[in-house]
């Protein structure tokens, strides 16, 4: 199992969730974060001066997936991101020892789904 | 003469009146992306200053200086010269008031269009067009309708609080600006309103202010005033009530969105009839408000797919003909000083009609025409990058709210 | 005949009063937590509406129509037939007015009770709880206190701005409505209000709404008007620094919430008091509306342990009863006409006390009623889940802010 | 003799510049960081009320009282002994009118410097240095410049509403606090506003209630008042529009933050002439605010490096000498009965010129001392550890906004 | 060591917290997150046109722990959070590497707790 | 490669983000988050009652490394946020198994940067 994060740009929310349907993955996390990274911002000014703070709004996808969903995940989540613009995010794959359904208490790979 | 008493209340309702431009901003800021809260904001703010000077300047000559063949004002009272304490004829304010009264309603026109491009317009193409808008559709369309000498109020229609002139001209704009511009890019995402808590604020101080436009406009203290005042609020609270049945029965829930979406439906309709029409006329007026209103909004929007960002036209445009023909059906000579249809007099239906088909006309012709003008000059709409990161940042470098601070 | 010089006060106070309820809105759903903020919202908007067009087709004719042995008025003004813009004899502005001002009273007042059943009402139930309840029990209460005719106000009892009428029996209707609909579930977790700011802005908004709900009072330009102006102001104030220092005092802390409860308190307090006592005395009944208000918020209801969720019955129902009281023993001759227990007239805090009892008595009784049959008809509780989902889902599928847009 | 349109007005505008303080938090509200944002609200609530009572038993007759040589009031007015519903000699509305007028003015001065200190005052330190500084520093001034025989009033100063006595006693002590009490230690993270929509509601208010603090000043309707309002929108105006193209050309962008600020420094400068010069002048002075608030905001604060959070002195001191100044460039005879240095009169320049130092030195000096004084005996700063955790917090035990409920 | 990432339902977050410090579990950090699963949601409504990206508002806890700690972690967190409806959420258990307590610079099993 | 996630104040977000940057390291993901620890926060009252639920605003950064970066993100974030009191903060490091970038497609160690 696998636990899945990926950095993506807001207005791409709803293509990414839409191309994960296609693949049968209904089941997600998702949250606002802050980014930063190689994309430049803009600088926020505040009275003339510039801001130092200069992080950029993304949201976090969360999905823990079996191993044989984690390619079409990967697949699916780039199609929808994807705009061949710096920063149209990063995914990231770590390892995923458990998993708990906490309503039955199932699990592993059966909790996942 | 002056009457004080005239005159202290309309400094009030001029107030009033002003306070609902900055309030709008609140009604329409709530239902974009919190990525564009503030470009709303922005333009009504920038709208209610420019005005402001651009009426000194010309543009409260324009619309009421001396009347030249119906058409227009001259520059007579350019930089308000000549416009001074004393009252104008037939009036008890001082000139210097009345001027500042028809002033705020200038500058509320053109803040209520915004809410039809919202999220994807440019600031500099908005600034221009605002500032031709003004000139070349509402000062004219003003002079036609309520200064001396002017061609529609020489044919007798009834606008008492801006029906045509103010409701009629945005709304149509509104959807011609929103025809023009396309669509945002973002269909796919949904549309829920960000902070829909300011926008419930936004509504409740409209109707507040609305008491100064409406009442207001009677000039004074008398009979239309107090009926222009209890109209309004009966046709408000018509509309809302009859919005919020229509969303429980046709979409199974009555929500928050409805209320105030009907309740501002129900001012724009009675603003026209306010000092025209009984308080129970005005239950129907607003109540029909709501329900075109409603047909616009949900399904003739959808049939047509123009993306009216905020329903400018749904609301202001298609309530603002309800009242106006709702004046020519429902005045009453015993409250306003003439009939309607339904007491007899079907000829002021049809002036009505008329100084809607104008108002319809000239609103969509010049807003057509400034829009091309402009959008050679600057252009007028963002390119994808920037309505993807939001006007907030690409035209103001700043968000409206800190996530982390 | 018509003073048009109080004719335009009065306009406008009557608009003063109206953004009372929207920003009661604000003070109210700043406190309840994000997913129930719409209801509050929703819920006042409503009012709003409703009032306004039972008042126009009934309610003002219950209340204010040709008396019938004291306990009631006649049905002649329904629909506001007869009423116009001639003053009502021993008034100087017009009828129509009047009734608007006494409309905008006859909307705050159920407004108030909300915040005792916040966070677990159905909608549907309250809207017809809302209904009854005003043509039940507020309309009655306004004839017996108000109304010429009306057997309360036959005794003499004082009642300037609505202690009696509006603030005790909200905050007794408010107290039965908790007890009766029980407990929120989530007595585990915390109260944090969810936007205190706008909590903030809501009392700062009541306080100035609050200067034409008692100055206008008055009914006109006169003195009492000029000292429930400053009656309002000094009570208010006296009260927001009395619940500082007890919260500094009793709870360590001085806080935001304890310094708009109280200004709310001092309010509530003067409001009966307003046109009858002199500056000084407003000192202390704003400052003794806040003693026991506090008292009851902090200690009594942890004692008894009823679940008012914003605190109507300690913040109105108590400061109203001590404004009640307040004007019996501080009224003073010179201002009001009327002296109270300290200027040598202790008969008048007996009339005082008596009214206070009737409102206790209408109120309590009035609203169980109310409760039973409307629980039967619809239900006045949403289930677990919904309340546990927060209501704006529940119950208009809609959410006050987006997380993510 | 009491004139009831006179009263009718000044009783509403006294409640228009009661509501600029609590609006004033706003503005100012929205521009810290999230976890500050109560203690803004608080500080001005505790003004609102402290000043409320402060004025009520002895403020109002120190600054109003009878004269003793030029210098201060005699208390014969404590507790508003003597002051009833007459009006005073050569005025028209009663005396506790003027007095409650008077009262919002003494109220929202302090409730101006609070900006400067934002973000890390300690709140008891705070309650002290407002209540002397109100007693030292206002009450003086306002007696000098404003009541009958007050010094810098005999020499023939101009202030029409309070250019010296408010923006520019405020300005210069905010300025004194932000040196004495040192910057904030968060000089790395960004200010961005954490709020900015509310800061736009904040200053679209200020904008609203600035007509009954300059209108008001005429103390009824006549020429003056009605200058006072077209004055007032224009300068708002003519500033906003003037920082937005300072903004544009020198920061390469329009900001919200820009108009807004703007439009205070507008509302400001010609706050001291507001009844005295012409609509095209009021352009000039309102543009001329924006031009020095602008240098001073954006250059010379930079260049000294003193921490005025909110930039109080560069608008407010800065646009009130601009205006006190202007009006003695500006004042035209043929409106308030003075000339200023274009109409050939440089005599009322320099008794501008005086009065600005005088209100330069008594609010400089008279800060100095409270702060060293309120310094030993309560402290005035936080410690690190409650600046970092917030005021919100560590002053009040409360947050603005739950991130989760 | 392990990194247990907890979503639950909003209004079980006090229930969840008073069961885990009865298991002595103090520390967690808590966010707010939006979530989509198998849960139907309400549908919100924009002018009666339903929205597409319907997410429920939950709750995301994240709990550094000692292998020793973790079944009881997970069950307090079962018993806390679970009412046995479609929703009621999912613990994830990653493998933690290793952990730094920034005040003291303490790594490991001793700076978690 | 590792991933980082360290739970700091968030009024040394930006010394944080200073000595990261110092040491190269330049992309991350920031967000806002509640914490519960040892740290005694200030209880909230609501009109005179204590509310349970205390939880502090804390910032969470999560930053994938390659593994030459760990140290050096570790100890700069030290030096950034500690301030040797109660509450500075946790660092948690775990394996990171796969990284993509959306924009190019670009897998493992070359992605991260
Ligand atoms: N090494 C990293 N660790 C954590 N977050 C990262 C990392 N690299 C990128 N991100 C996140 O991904 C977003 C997009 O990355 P960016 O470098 O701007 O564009 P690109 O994906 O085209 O390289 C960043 O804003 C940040 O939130
Ligand atoms: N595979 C997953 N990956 C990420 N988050 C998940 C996953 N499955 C569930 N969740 C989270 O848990 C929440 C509850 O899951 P849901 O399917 O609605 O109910 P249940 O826990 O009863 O199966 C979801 O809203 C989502 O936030
Ligand atoms: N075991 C843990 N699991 C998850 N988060 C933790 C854990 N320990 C600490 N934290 C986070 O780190 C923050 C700081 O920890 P705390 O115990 O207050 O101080 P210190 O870092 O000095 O030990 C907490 O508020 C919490 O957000």
């Amino acid at each position: 199992m696998k636990y899945v994060i990926a950095i993506i740009n807001p207005h791409r929310l709803d293509e990414v969730k839409i191309e994960l349907e296609k693949e049968e993955v209904h089941l997600m996390t998702v949250s606002e974060v802050l980014g930063c990274g190689r994309q430049k911002g803009v600088t926020e000014v505040y009275r003339g001066v510039k801001e130092v703070g200069n992080l950029l709004h993304k949201v976090k996808l969360e999905i823990a997936v079996n191993d044989e969903f984690l390619q079409r995940t990967i697949d699916a989540i780039i199609k929808g991101a994807r705009e061949e613009k710096i920063g149209d995010g990063k995914i990231f794959i770590l390892d995923l020892k458990d998993c708990v359904r906490i309503r039955t208490g199932e699990r592993g790979t059966e909790a996942i789904g | 003469m002056i009457d004080k008493s005239d005159t202290a209340f309309m400094i009030i309702a001029t107030a009033l009146v002003m306070i609902m431009t900055p309030t709008l901003a609140f009604f329409y800021g709530g239902l974009v992306k919190k990525k564009n809260v503030l470009s709303i904001l922005m333009q009504t703010m920038v709208i209610l200053s420019v005005i402001s000077i651009q009426w000194v300047l010309f543009g409260y000559s324009l619309a009421f200086g001396p009347d030249i063949k119906g058409i227009i004002g001259a520059l007579n009272f350019a930089g308000l010269r000549g416009v001074e304490t004393q009252p104008l004829p037939g009036q008890t304010i001082p000139h210097m008031l009345f001027m500042s009264f028809q002033m705020m309603f200038a500058i509320i026109t053109p803040a209520l269009i915004i809410g039809s491009f919202a999220e994807r317009i440019k600031f500099s193409g908005f600034l221009i067009f605002i500032l031709l808008w003004s000139t070349l559709v509402y000062d004219p369309m003003a002079h036609w309708v309520w200064a001396k000498g002017g061609w529609l109020a020489g044919l007798g229609a009834l606008d008492f609080a801006g029906g045509t002139v103010i409701h009629i001209t945005a709304g149509i704009s509104a959807l011609v600006m929103a025809l023009m511009l396309g669509k945002r890019c973002s269909m796919h995402e949904g549309h829920s309103p960000h902070n829909l808590p300011i926008s419930v604020l936004g509504a409740g101080f409209l109707w507040f202010g609305w008491f100064g436009f409406n009442s207001g406009s009677a000039l004074g203290i008398n009979d239309q005033a107090m009926y222009a005042f209890i109209n309004t609020n009966t046709a408000a609270a018509a509309a809302a009530i009859m919005w919020m049945v229509l969303d429980w029965k046709l979409n199974k829930i009555p929500t928050v969105l409805g209320i105030i979406t009907g309740l501002v439906a129900g001012l724009v309709a009675i603003t026209p009839a306010a000092g025209f029409v009984s308080p129970l006329s005005s239950i129907a007026i607003g109540a029909m408000g709501s329900v075109f209103g409603f047909i616009f909004v949900t399904y003739v929007k959808k049939k047509f797919g123009y993306d009216d960002s905020l329903d400018v036209f749904g609301v202001h445009g298609i309530a603002g003909i309800v009242g106006a023909l709702g004046t020519g059906i429902f005045a009453d000579a015993s409250i306003g000083g003439t009939d309607g249809l339904i007491y007899g007099n079907p000829r002021q239906l049809l002036i009505q009609m008329l100084s809607v088909l104008v108002a319809i006309g000239i609103s969509a012709i010049g807003t057509y025409v400034i829009f091309k003008l402009v959008d050679l000059l600057t252009g007028l709409r963002v390119d994808k990058r920037e309505e993807a990161l939001g006007l907030d940042l690409s035209q103001h470098h700043e968000a409206g709210y800190t996530l982390i601070d």
